[in-house]
């Protein structure tokens, strides 16, 4: 059911782990639903020198955030903003159509980590004002 | 099926069984030589019906019934089930409009009961305990005179867990109301008696006996009435019409025959090697549970749940390794809901989507549980690893 | 069966037909290797879901269907029709109450309909000629607004008799109603194409086509809404639940696609040697009668009546000379009335009885009709010389 | 479904036919049901010297005819008069159940022919006081 590239993604899952002193942390899903992902950026020059993930959750679940990690990484922020749900799945050699909302929501951690960052950013200069 | 060269282990047996070499060798003819339609007059009708009613006679022996004639066949145990709660509900609508069920039941008697709403019907689902026994003090409770109709599951094929019917009979029938038992996963693995059980109802599965799919039966004690679903030429006392499935009920009749010759042996065969891989998976892997009972329990389930980690990607691995097995899992589901069977005995969704089921069947081999046992433990730590939600102590 | 020397010249095949044996071998696969549920996750589970999609595919091929997903498998002709009438019905039951058919419908129409009484439907059975045509200008009066759903078969396998399908179909329509066509019988033998034909339900049977007993299928129109009528799992998109008869469907779609390919052909040869036994009962033997359409009739059937003799006998000295028919007396059937279908063409009781139905398959020949059309003389001169029935210039 | 007497006395009935100066005629059943039989007797010194039938029914009802006659045949009109359907029906070594009544009427023609026997000799008596 699933692609050889979600399989390679499933088996050989790229960045998986924590960065203890990430500079964004972003969580999406909830465990009763079946997924809830977690992902750690570190940026660099305004791009994102390292990423990792935990996830709890199916194959697709899995393979997506492998795949969104690898997307996001050395792009800027800016660029990583526009990584999104239709483009993981689509990178991935598309998913099967029940898999579409429920487990594809590895780009919306990318998203909540980077806004985490943001929000970092901000209370710095607030506090450095 | 692809091929390649890694070795296949199905453990998958409570969704489908492959059909026993010696029932198809006995379906065979029905297809080229014996075609007749058993209302037939001629000799090809003839024979054929002398062969439904020699299979009505292997079955009824198999669970001891009073006489071949108790025995109805359908397409499947979910018609079985269907046919069974309908039947019975609305040919008795006048003496009381409440049924009463499980928590654990399967969908197609679930289902059938939240259908006869409509028509004015009420449902109770009767809870279950941790093991997914029947809570007794309130099933009497929830039997009032209203109820002329009790469905039990005699096992659930997910958690495995074997139902007292003997006591669950005597309650039903102390009040009044009859009892429908579905053995879909029971019957062909533990001895089952409608006589003895005190069973007025029961479904019976021909694919859960190594027997083809597509045929099932509903054995209706012999006094019992109850309306038809399926309206039509009158075939089976009128009770269930159609042209009968007959290279599929001989089928069924040889199934029975063999499960009945047969079972005794091979349901000890495999509690051994069920027991050692319950104990192998739960033992080395910290937080795995057993679902179900650990005694009261079908021969061939192996139901655990591992903490942390979600269901389908436990079978992702497991199938990479060539072990094809199912898991209580939403996403392996086509509902999106984890089972209602684990949640019904207090497991947590998270806890219910972490399980792995593994049923057993006539193939399989301790080497086969050896295999499983080496294969399983890798799986959970690298998904565990992978996981949000370890607890502090499993943190690395 | 039992072994004799004598030729043995099986022709009723409307009531059953040998499976091909190229749909066997297709079958076989499915209960020793590719035994999987559908509904499981790995690829034992998928590679059946995928065979159920090319089976889908095959059957919407032969009868030109909009799309595979219209295909709802069933356990045969009989679930189809009852799902059909009672599913509509049900549905519809907010827009009208009353449903219309012909006086000529297979059983499982009949009291599908008169099942629906008890939840305040009615039914009202629209006459046929004498030829078992529908009377159009009948029909149509029959439909009022309360009418949502008629039932019609495209052709009755007791008299052989094709209805204008196109013609209801268009009536039907201008009255706002929906129809379902029942053609079991016609499904393989004449070209059905439910788009041209006007058709919303349609019911199929695959041993009418040389595949399995114990399936069918329900052909049901893409934007169109039923109620199911077996609760469970929700196979066959929630419509009829029921882990799926896997190699039934598989031997279904080959079966299809045998008849898609060799429809034609076999055809044409069947009407040429049906047409050479109904002359060669009709002009020899007097009082002698064809039933149903000369021309407007399926390749298969010869329905002929006998005057001042009973089908019974008939039926018992072709058996004791190797030919196996049926008829419509009473007494070769289990409800001990003369078929509906022929009285309701006119025939008398008595001349109902006195039917013949030979019914051809593709094993038949030429010398198969041949060699009744040789027997058949004598036996009616015995039985007539028996009766007290006779016309006064029959009487010797 | 049928047993091999009957089947015998199908294939082969026994005394087929009329009796043009018939002493009883009976005739019962109704070809709306699908069985109408007629019996004929000659008698001589109370006894049934000759007997014959006619029947339109099925096999049961060609049989039951034709085991009737023999057994009638040769019998004081009083010993035919026992003859009844169970008699014909263990003769035949049984017929199939749903048989049993609808096409066992082959006793029932044989009484009333002898019923009709019986009113012609009393009419006869009348016609010579
Ligand atoms: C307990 C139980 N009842 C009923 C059914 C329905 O069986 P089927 O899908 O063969 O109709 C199942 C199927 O797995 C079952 O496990
Ligand atoms: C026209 C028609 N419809 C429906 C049926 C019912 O088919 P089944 O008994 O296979 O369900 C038949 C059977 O002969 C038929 O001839």
């Amino acid at each position: 059911m699933y692609s050889n590239k979600v399989m390679d993604h499933f088996t050989h899952p790229r960045n998986t782990g924590e960065i203890t002193d990430a500079d964004g942390v972003g969580t999406v899903g909830n465990p009763t639903c079946g997924d809830l992902m977690t992902m750690y950026i570190k940026v660099k020059d305004n791009r994102i020198a390292d990423i990792k993930f935990k996830t709890f959750g199916c194959g697709a679940a899995i393979a997506t955030s492998s795949m969104t990690t690898e997307l996001a990484k050395g792009k800027t922020i800016d660029e990583a903003m526009k990584i999104s749900r239709a483009s993981v799945a689509e990178s991935l050699g598309g998913l099967p159509k029940v898999k579409m909302h429920c487990s594809n929501l590895a780009a919306d951690a990318l998203h909540a980590a980077i806004e985490d960052y943001k929000g970092k950013l901000e209370k710095n200069k607030e506090a450095k004002k | 099926m692809t091929t390649n060269n890694i070795r296949q282990i199905y453990v998958d047996h409570s969704a489908g069984k492959p059909v026993d070499s010696r029932v198809v060798a006995v379906m065979l003819p029905y297809f080229k030589v014996l075609y007749g339609n058993p209302s037939s007059f001629h000799r090809f009708g003839q024979e054929a019906k002398q062969a439904l009613d020699n299979s009505r006679e292997d079955i009824s022996k198999l669970i001891n019934a009073e006489k071949p004639e108790t025995i109805i066949f359908t397409s499947g145990a979910t018609e079985s089930n269907n046919l069974a709660i309908k039947g019975m509900a609305i040919r008795n609508r006048q003496k009381g409009t409440k049924i009463v069920t499980s928590a654990i039941e399967h969908m197609s008697v679930v289902n059938s009961c939240k259908s006869l709403v409509r028509q004015g019907f009420q449902t109770t689902f009767s809870p279950v305990d941790s093991y997914g026994l029947l809570d007794l003090v309130k099933l009497e409770e929830n039997i009032d005179e209203q109820t002329k109709l009790v469905s039990v599951v005699y096992a659930n094929g997910e958690i495995g867990t074997i139902q007292p019917i003997n006591e669950i009979s005597e309650i039903v029938h102390k009040k009044g109301a009859y009892l429908h038992v579905d053995a879909t996963a029971a019957c062909g693995q533990i001895p089952v008696d409608v006589n003895k059980d005190g069973i007025d109802l029961m479904t019976i599965s021909c694919n859960d006996m190594y027997g083809p799919k597509g045929v099932g039966a509903l054995y209706l004690k012999d006094s019992l009435r109850i309306d038809p679903l399926l309206h039509g030429g009158g075939q089976e006392r009128g009770l269930r019409s159609g042209t009968e499935n007959v290279s599929s009920i001989i089928g069924f009749g040889k199934a029975a025959e063999i499960t009945r010759l047969e079972m005794r042996s091979e349901s000890k065969r495999l509690v051994k090697i069920r027991d050692s891989l319950i104990q192998g998976l739960i033992d080395p892997i910290s937080y795995t549970f057993l679902n179900g009972h650990p005694k009261k329990r079908l021969p061939d389930n192996v139901s655990v749940r591992f903490n942390f980690i979600e269901g389908e990607s436990i079978l992702l691995s497991l199938a990479l390794s060539g072990v094809f097995a199912s898991s209580g899992s939403a996403c392996a589901a086509k509902t999106l809901q984890p089972s209602h069977v684990l949640l019904a005995m207090g497991l947590k969704h998270e806890e219910a989507h972490g399980s792995l089921m593994i049923t057993l069947g006539r193939q399989n081999t301790q080497k086969d549980a050896d295999y499983i046992k080496e294969l399983i433990p890798g799986i959970i730590d690298r998904l565990r690893n992978m996981s949000p939600l370890t607890p502090k102590e499993l943190k690395k």
